[in-house]
């Protein structure tokens, strides 16, 4: 018999897809059993609890869950949420519920043996709920109590050379597609580059420094796995300068129907016989391909990159091999001014280990915003406001049209005081010789 | 039960303490194949919806088989998952950026038997445990937030409406008969943890109700400046009140015609909530995208401005994401984005072909850049929204 | 021998294009001469000194008017333009120098005769200097004394019919395009409408009540030929609902080459044969257009009304039978707050005389911008600033999908207290039940 | 000479007032074929540069001679185009909404007399004095402004930058050889009365030195709280100050930073002028459009931040649009106006095939919409600007 009843979440477990509110029951019911005889260190009830809770807001429309809580463990400004509920009375057992973010390896892959070990931890001193994983990346620990905070650490620190995500106004636990593990159009490393600035930047990720969150994401190539033009301070994106290699005979296999379409993604439907000049000539945004004669041409210097092409026809066409990155910076959600997606600021950059003039970037570009950013201003807020020139100033990029879609439309333009001969300082005397009163 | 350190002592945190390690390097957890062919894979396929093969320069393969996955998952769901990967994988396995699991093996024969065994579990409801698809031209993973399950400022559950759309939605996960890939995303409140500010269907909770201040409280909980200062619309100033006791107390005075319910001063201050069962719900917006293939990343737009909260099942929500998904698919040319589609056939022909009704709330009216959205032309369809 | 030396501006007497240098130099001439023995009002030299006038101002590069003036004639708030020179001494000619703007025919069409009784009055009054016309439409007559204004307006209303047109926060002369006078595309009757608008709102056109200036401005059809749609606060264009017209016959003759394309406006250059798919089908913004089988067929439904295959093919299709008129509002120049174009608030209305259902919008917008608008806020500005939701809520129009290019990408909407069930007003303490502090 | 009285009674203004009459009706001055076939006109075709036919119903043809002319005009100017309507025209003619002069003929015949006769009048020094062209796609005349002829905020003239351009651009007046129509307009400051805001090319006359200030007349002529209040960017505020005679008066102060030299303090005080011969000058816009034909109606788009005044004859202006125009005549597609072509192929490569530097000026910066001008994604030209 379940602690509390909960009959319109019950009825979140018929459906096909699977239910969390079978899988809690289940968690529940083995947590009670408590087959391996853990020493169980925050409440049996745990997830009974939160059950009971969350059909309260499934009755009531409302949270149940108190505003924030600061708590954390000691010397890290972030990798915990603080999070107690606002009928402790009745559900003690997620009294305390805090959260835990534990720093994911780059590309979300696991040895199951090391996923065990984990579980192991989190079922002793947790509720043995989480997220997997949580929209910035990380592995997150749903609900343990205060004491349990500094114990999870320092065993996740001794025991499996794990350390903690981030959150708070520190750079955030960054993320990255695939890449080059399984993708072919990987142009950049993301996973080494992902992992190897995150550890460069640990400092920032656990010691609030800044005057927001900021956050880092590694995208391969533009298709975008990772969505980093959409949620990162600072997105690199995989690219590449020269042609786009082109093997004829595949090209010719495609027409003829041999290969699917777009490595077999859109199999589900009969979409008629593939036409080469309809999916893909006139498609691509700036007409700069052609197919005659049996032969595909790209005129490269018109090529905006942008992967369509290549995803149609992944066995004919790879991506250049003077490969690089793009960096775009500013995405966010809509709070408080409107969302923004990444705004490009680099549009060609080197991007081998050690990752030097990508760093030189980054570092820039915090000096700046540490000095300049209001609180709880992100990034983008401060571009705006303080306008794309600055960031360019800052980094030391020239201007380029690269950075606009388009150029201005008003003319409501700034000049600095050294550019305009004679500067700002006149003398009315001397105006006043030419224009009486 | 009894207390069990770790080896931490409280008395001296520095002690022994390790920090600053980051995460593990992925490379551990590399499946061989993957290792082996790191950098170097040519090209891939689809060979059944949730089925992959992709190929190396040296000739090697490797299948990947992808599951769905509610991502709030208990220890138990993901011991499951470690077994299979031992049984099948050797040991590793991974997840997606979408929050689906992938199991990967170099033979073919391997994945198959994988992918029958993981369609065969089930939850003791009935419910599929590791539903194979989310490839191709299908409808992928939802990716999503917390909601009633652990946050504070929710207007509405997470895991709940994921589950309910993923139900409505589930032969297209599994299926590829898209025009493209649709991406999903629901978050609980306009923070958007989700990023829901660029997904083809983007389910997003809000409040519609101004903040409700709690004077008793207020002064000693916050900061009354910098709670003030949060608010984007100026919404709010300082004030003071009677309390029902006779005291007077400093406090918050809202503004209620200029609150747009943005919940940012409550997340400066835990005196004004905004949460209530009959104002808070859903609003829905479409035709986002974050690729850069062939349009550019195009933000979400705002097509329903207010669903009801219906837990358990959100019936409405269902049946208006489940049907603009089916006109979607019914209209749109292959490899359109439903955001690539709209913009073809104009907004006012989706809102017709949709069946949605445009209601004021549709038109942008927050700040400058409003005004863009507007039509500046004579260029529009005839629909049934003039005749109105 | 000229009065003024003006070596700069005779640089301006070369070159094909008609020389205003030469032009003035001339009427400075004649004006000296003076065969017709006029009684000159104002300064015989005032062409010569605003040559040397203007000639001071190539040559320090800066304008010699002095700021504004309040000049005018009695009961109107509009119409002059008051000028002063910053060297009165040295060219007491146009010491005053100000502006009558007179009310234009719409269309801009004139009987010579006609326009030589105002230019008698103009030599005999004025400097015999104008524009043909301002920007707005006006005549404008440049440079008269403060004196000669009175008389001016005096002789234009008692003698020649003929009355001043706009200036200050009043209606601006209203102005319209050619229209159904001698084009085959005029939808609504834009010289008709212009002229019966701008009789119909004599008072706001002379005496200021509004925030700021406001315009009207009509254009028959969707080319725009009098830019409404850029330069006017309340713009009217033509329109139709039905099906374009299409004469089979001649649209074979257009692909057959017997026909010039786009009525000869491309006929300086060899563009090739004309190619009706590149040229026509293609180019249509909905693709809603095909051409099979000899026949060409348009989808109405998805047609824009964009007029560019009409344009193209003029003696082969011709607007629809079912005519009206698109309302848009709000364009303006770049001060404040950036330029606008109008915005769509009426996609269709009837245009018949006499417009009272234009007149109704015009005048519910009137009545809400007098109300809301600020001191020196344009509609555009106003809109801007209140949204646009709230001219529909005063015209009554209800919103439409067509109002937008896209709905709002950000959820920040308003709600009324009286679409949320239970309003604004709640209870700290009930709410304090389901969620303790 | 003696003052001559209309009959107005100064001491009377009301008696025998005559107001509100409006303009003269338009039909009164329609030409009898126009008047006949009014609302019947049925097609359209250019026989030649500025020589068109209509043909309406009826049968009745007209044929329009278009003249360009320099808008600031004389009144012996008037009277010789009136000759000329007289003498061809039954005592008929119009202006275009351009500043062009038509005359109209129901004869071919005449008409093509007209052409010559008007191509063959020229003033002493040599120009045209009713130069025969801007129909179809030619470069027609420029729409523009006072300048310093008569307005007391310009910061270049108008009629001598129209006239240099026009010099320049004459062979494309008379010609129609352009892909499209090309729409140039002047204005003399940033109140931009010639609408460049949507023109093909747009010669707008700019500021660049924050305003001087005259504190010793300031608080006589100004209401200083009005002043302050109309900068739109919050750079003025109040002050006192020491003038050199010792007196302290209340005066404005400009925080120059913060400027824009946008003038709009200068239209509500007179102490506060901006032009400076060295600092004023000309911004360059391009790709504005008004029609609704294939796209939608588009603004202008700086594209050159800065071009001295150089009077009399403006050689780097004249160079820069003439090289402009050229370079579109030669890449645009046929009906692809300016704006058009310079978004199909991207701005990025429009500053290279135009060899324009691009220069941080031309990014906006101004407001919120400034971010939706940035680029928000990786697709992009490499143009030699990324080598830079
Ligand atoms: C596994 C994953 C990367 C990871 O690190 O986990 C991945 C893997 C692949 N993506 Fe992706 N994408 C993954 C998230 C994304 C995302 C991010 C997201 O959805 O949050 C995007 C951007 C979505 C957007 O634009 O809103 C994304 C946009 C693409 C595209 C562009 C599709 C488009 O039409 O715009 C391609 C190209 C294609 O599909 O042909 C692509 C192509 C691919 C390929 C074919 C790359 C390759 O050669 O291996 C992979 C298989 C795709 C498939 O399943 O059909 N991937 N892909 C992610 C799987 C998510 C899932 O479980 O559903
Ligand atoms: C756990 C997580 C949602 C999830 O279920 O996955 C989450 C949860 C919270 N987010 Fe988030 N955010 C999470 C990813 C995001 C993302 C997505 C991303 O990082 O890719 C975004 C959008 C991208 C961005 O950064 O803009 C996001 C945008 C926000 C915002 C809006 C920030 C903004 O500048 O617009 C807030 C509000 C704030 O910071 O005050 C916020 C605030 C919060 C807080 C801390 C609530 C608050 O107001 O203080 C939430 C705590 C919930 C809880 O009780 O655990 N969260 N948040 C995600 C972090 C898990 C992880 O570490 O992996
Ligand atoms: C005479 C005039 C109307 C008037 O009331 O005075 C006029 C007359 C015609 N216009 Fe216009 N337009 C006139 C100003 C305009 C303007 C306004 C402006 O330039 O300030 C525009 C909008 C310009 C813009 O978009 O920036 C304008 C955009 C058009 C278009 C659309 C062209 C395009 O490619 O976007 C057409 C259609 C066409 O050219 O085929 C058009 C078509 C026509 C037609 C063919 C209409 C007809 O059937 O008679 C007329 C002859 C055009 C020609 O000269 O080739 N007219 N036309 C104006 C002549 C101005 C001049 O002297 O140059
Ligand atoms: C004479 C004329 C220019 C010309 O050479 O043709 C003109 C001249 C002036 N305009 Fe204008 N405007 C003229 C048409 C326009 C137009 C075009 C139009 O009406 O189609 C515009 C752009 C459209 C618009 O209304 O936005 C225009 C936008 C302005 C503005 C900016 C208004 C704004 O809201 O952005 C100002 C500044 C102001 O009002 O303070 C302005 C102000 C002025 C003032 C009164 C100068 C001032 O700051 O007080 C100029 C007087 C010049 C003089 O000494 O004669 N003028 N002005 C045009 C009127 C002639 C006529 O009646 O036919
Ligand atoms: S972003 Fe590009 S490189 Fe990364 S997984 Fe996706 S397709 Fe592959
Ligand atoms: S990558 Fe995109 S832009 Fe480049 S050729 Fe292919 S489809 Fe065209
Ligand atoms: S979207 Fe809002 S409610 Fe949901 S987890 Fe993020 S902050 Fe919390
Ligand atoms: S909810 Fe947002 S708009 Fe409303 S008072 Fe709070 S901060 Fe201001
Ligand atoms: S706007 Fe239309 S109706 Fe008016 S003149 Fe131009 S083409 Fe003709
Ligand atoms: S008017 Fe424009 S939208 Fe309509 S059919 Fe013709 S080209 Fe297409
Ligand atoms: S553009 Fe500026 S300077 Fe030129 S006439 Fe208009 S207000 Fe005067
Ligand atoms: S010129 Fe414009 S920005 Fe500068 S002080 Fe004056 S009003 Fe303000």
């Amino acid at each position: 018999m379940a602690k509390h009843p909960t009959p319109l979440l019950d009825q979140l477990e018929s459906g096909p897809w699977p239910s969390f509110v079978s899988d809690l029951k289940h968690a529940a019911e083995v947590r009670h059993k408590n087959p391996k005889g853990i020493e169980l260190q925050i409440p049996e009830d745990v997830i009974d609890d939160l059950l009971g809770l969350l059909e309260m807001s499934y009755t009531d429309g409302t949270t149940h869950w108190k505003h924030g809580g600061i708590v954390g463990v000691f010397g890290y400004g972030g990798g915990v949420i603080g999070r107690y509920c606002d009928q402790p009375e009745r559900f003690p057992g997620v009294a305390h519920f805090h959260t835990v973010r534990v720093a994911q390896p780059s590309g979300l892959f696991y040895k199951a043996d090391y996923m065990e070990e984990l579980c192991d931890l989190w079922d002793f001193r947790g509720s043995g709920l989480t997220n997997m994983h949580g929209s910035t990346g990380d592995i997150i620990w749903l609900g343990t109590t205060t004491p349990q905070l500094e114990e999870i650490f320092y065993e996740l620190t001794h025991k499996h050379n794990q350390d903690l995500g981030g959150s708070g106004s520190n750079l955030r636990t960054p993320a990255c597609c695939i890449g080059m593990s399984r993708c072919e159009f990987a142009c950049i490393d993301a996973q080494h580059m992902c992992h190897t600035l995150t550890n460069e930047y640990q400092d920032m990720l656990h010691r609030p420094q800044f005057p927001y969150k900021f956050k880092f994401k590694f995208d391969g190539c533009p298709n975008g796995c990772v969505a980093s033009i959409a949620r990162s301070d600072f997105s690199v994106i995989g690219t590449w300068k020269d042609d786009i290699k082109i093997d004829q005979a595949a090209v010719k296999a495609y027409v003829g129907g041999e290969i699917p379409s777009n490595g077999g993604a859109h199999a589900g439907r009969d979409w008629g016989k593939f036409d080469i000049q309809k999916e893909v000539i006139d498609l691509c945004p700036t007409k700069c391909m052609s197919y005659e004669g049996g032969k595909l041409s790209i005129d490269t210097k018109n090529c905006y990159r942008c992967m369509h092409c290549i995803n149609v026809m992944p066995k004919a066409l790879r991506v250049g091999d003077e490969r690089g990155a793009s960096i775009l910076v500013g995405a966010k959600a809509p709070i408080l001014d409107g969302a923004q997606m990444s705004s490009l600021l680099v549009p060609f950059i080197p991007a081998e280990d050690p990752y030097d003039e990508i760093k030189e970037v980054i570092e820039n570009i915090w000096d700046w915003w540490m000095e300049e950013g209001k609180n709880r201003e992100r990034l983008g807020e401060t571009l705006k406001r303080l306008g794309f020139q600055k960031v360019l100033e800052v980094t030391g990029i020239p201007p380029m049209a690269q950075h606009v879609k388009e150029p201005r439309t008003n003319p409501y333009i700034f000049w600095k005081e050294d550019e305009v001969p004679g500067g700002w300082s006149r003398d009315i005397n001397e105006y006043r010789k030419l224009h009486q009163r | 039960m009894a207390f069990v350190s770790s080896g931490y002592n409280p008395a001296k945190p520095m002690e022994n303490r390790i920090s600053d390690i980051g995460p593990r390097f992925f490379k551990e957890f590399l499946p061989p194949v993957l290792e082996k062919n790191y950098g170097k894979w040519v090209s891939h396929e689809i060979l059944e919806p949730g089925l992959l093969v992709h190929e190396a320069e040296s000739g090697d393969k490797v299948y990947t088989v992808r599951v769905g996955s509610a991502r709030l998952v208990s220890t138990e769901y993901i011991r499951e998952a470690c077994a299979i990967a031992k049984q099948y994988c050797d040991g590793y396995l991974r997840w997606t950026t979408r929050n689906n699991i992938e199991f990967m093996t170099p033979s073919l024969e391997t994945a198959k038997a994988l992918k029958a065994d993981l369609n065969s579990r089930k939850f003791d409801k009935g419910s599929f445990k590791f539903p194979v698809g989310g490839t191709g031209a299908s409808v992928s993973n939802i990716v999503h937030t917390q909601g009633w399950v652990h946050c504070h400022t929710p207007a509405t559950d997470a895991s709940g409406t994921v589950k309910i759309i993923m139900d409505e939605l589930f032969d297209d996960f599994t299926n590829m008969r898209m025009p493209a890939i649709v991406r999903v995303a629901v978050a609980c409140c306009l923070n958007m943890c989700g990023a829901c500010h660029c997904s083809d269907v983007a389910v997003v909770g809000y409040h519609r109700k101004p903040p409700l201040i709690d004077h008793e409280y207020l002064d000693n909980l916050c900061e009354i400046p910098l709670a003030i200062a949060s608010c984007p619309t100026g919404a709010l100033k300082p004030g003071k009140t009677d309390l029902p006791d006779g005291r007077k107390v400093n406090t918050i005075l809202v503004n209620n015609e200029r609150c747009m319910y943005c919940g940012n001063c409550y997340t400066m201050c835990p005196a004004m909530p905004l949460a209530s069962g009959e104002g808070d719900g859903i609003v829905l917006m479409v035709g986002g995208k974050v690729s850069n293939r062939i349009s550019m990343p195009k933000f979400s737009k705002v097509v329903v401005a207010y669903i009801p909260n219906e837990p358990p099942r959100w019936p409405t929500l269902t049946k208006m994401v489940k049907h603009i998904v089916e006109v979607y698919a019914a209209n749109a040319q292959k490899y359109e984005r439903l955001g690539e589609w709209a913009e073809r056939i104009g907004w006012e022909k989706f809102f017709e072909l949709c069946d949605l009704e445009f209601t004021h709330h549709c038109i942008d009216d927050f700040r400058d850049p409003a005004y863009y959205t507007w039509r500046q032309s004579t260029q529009f369809k005839f629909t049934k929204h003039i005749e109105a």
